[in-house]
């Protein structure tokens, strides 16, 4: 399966190591690991809830993964995304895309990470000392994944 | 026609329950209709549905417009925008 | 030390751990692993020799690492890169970059790799069953390096 | 004046050897001058240095133009284009 949502803490090195099953044709392994932060927005957070929606979050990430897989030459991706309880320096998402060459696998990675950000329901509430609250959507993350969109045609 | 309508993150918060079973009238139901419906319970209904709001509404876990339908037995869920990763 | 040159294999998931240290303001880890393939320019590879140069090529990779700091806000890199004698699947090359976003994570990680394909005396030479052969290097790396070359001014 | 020159990867292969210490006059000395003159040795030397080969040179670990000064004690690098990584 080349999507995971879970309540435990994943094992980077492993992973990748797992996905590429010492295959001889991958030339490159490009990842990316979310970490939670102890800061967020010039505030202090002390915890982090990640609550997800069962049953679309994986099938809107498998719908992200199998777009990279159709718009660049990869192998093999893995995404790992964690929910429940997180504290700063926790780990909160993996994705591994294995490939013969590296700026394929550098693209299909980075734009995984930029549609599970504004595709993939999924929502932080973090606990701060003056109270929880949920993290807003931020707009550079909406800008990061207008990237990867066609241009529009401009035809009348 | 039965539907069941899901509330999620800071909605089932601000709203109170995690979701509900609902029989509405299936004449012409969509998105938009459902959201109407709600909000005329008025109340938090009426504010944490409002058109201005930043809302996203998914139809049996596939993301829909205000345009499309409802069908019975369709789970409907009303979210905010996501913040993962 | 940010560069290393060492012949023995490394451990992805410890060095990243490593550079990570715990660090709560970390929110981003971008990193690749070049591996060694069975087969390149569609020729069956049996082994491969990596030379570099000892001393300049520590120099290189440490002005690479430099200049990736200096255009992104980043925290921590490191780059890992074997020599001597490597077999299929064998990892060849580790880069890590941490950061606070990940934008800036993936850009600073994916330079360093495409100027470490063209600005880092190394050289690879390849046993097959034709013979050994030293690797040409490719025009697509020498394109890939050149789009973070800032634009030539056109004026007069 | 004393310089080392250093061949590296196929140029050490092809030239024979990885390096040498050499005596060379000091008037005017760059790495073209020193090229042209490892070039006169000729065989090998005049076929593997030849100007349209895509050669490198690295003067004290920084890479190098024709036109780079050589200086006494220098060491001078021939290496080919890199394919690490």
């Amino acid at each position: 399966m080349p999507v995971r949502i879970q309540t435990k803490d994943f094992d980077a090195g492993a992973e990748v190591a797992a996905l590429r099953r010492d295959n001889p044709k991958v030339g490159a392994v490009a990842s990316f690991i979310g970490v939670c932060r102890d800061a967020n927005d010039g505030g202090a957070v002390t915890k982090m809830t990640l609550e997800h929606y069962p049953g679309m979050t994986e099938k809107a990430l498998d719908k992200i993964v199998s777009e990279a897989k159709s718009r660049w030459e990869v192998m093999d991706v893995l995404v790992v995304h964690r929910v429940g309880e997180l504290k700063p320096t926790d780990q909160i998402v993996l994705v591994v895309v294995t490939g013969a060459h590296r700026g394929e696998a550098f693209a299909a990675c980075e734009f995984i990470m930029d549609y599970l950000k504004t595709r993939a329901p999924l929502w932080k509430k973090e606990e701060t000392p003056l109270g929880a609250r949920w993290v807003e959507a931020r707009s550079s993350d909406d800008e990061a994944a207008q990237r990867w969109e066609p241009p529009k045609s401009s035809a009348a | 026609m039965k539907i069941k309508v899901l509330y999620l993150a800071s909605l089932r918060e601000q709203l109170g329950r995690p979701g509900e079973d609902l029989e509405i009238s299936p004449a012409g139901s969509t998105v938009a209709g459902l959201r109407a419906l709600l909000m005329a319970r008025g109340g938090a209904w009426q504010t944490v549905l409002a058109q201005g709001k930043a809302l996203r509404v998914a139809v049996n876990q596939e993301m829909a417009q205000p345009t499309t339908p409802v069908k019975p037995g369709d789970e409907i869920a009303f979210f905010p925008p996501v913040t993962g990763g």
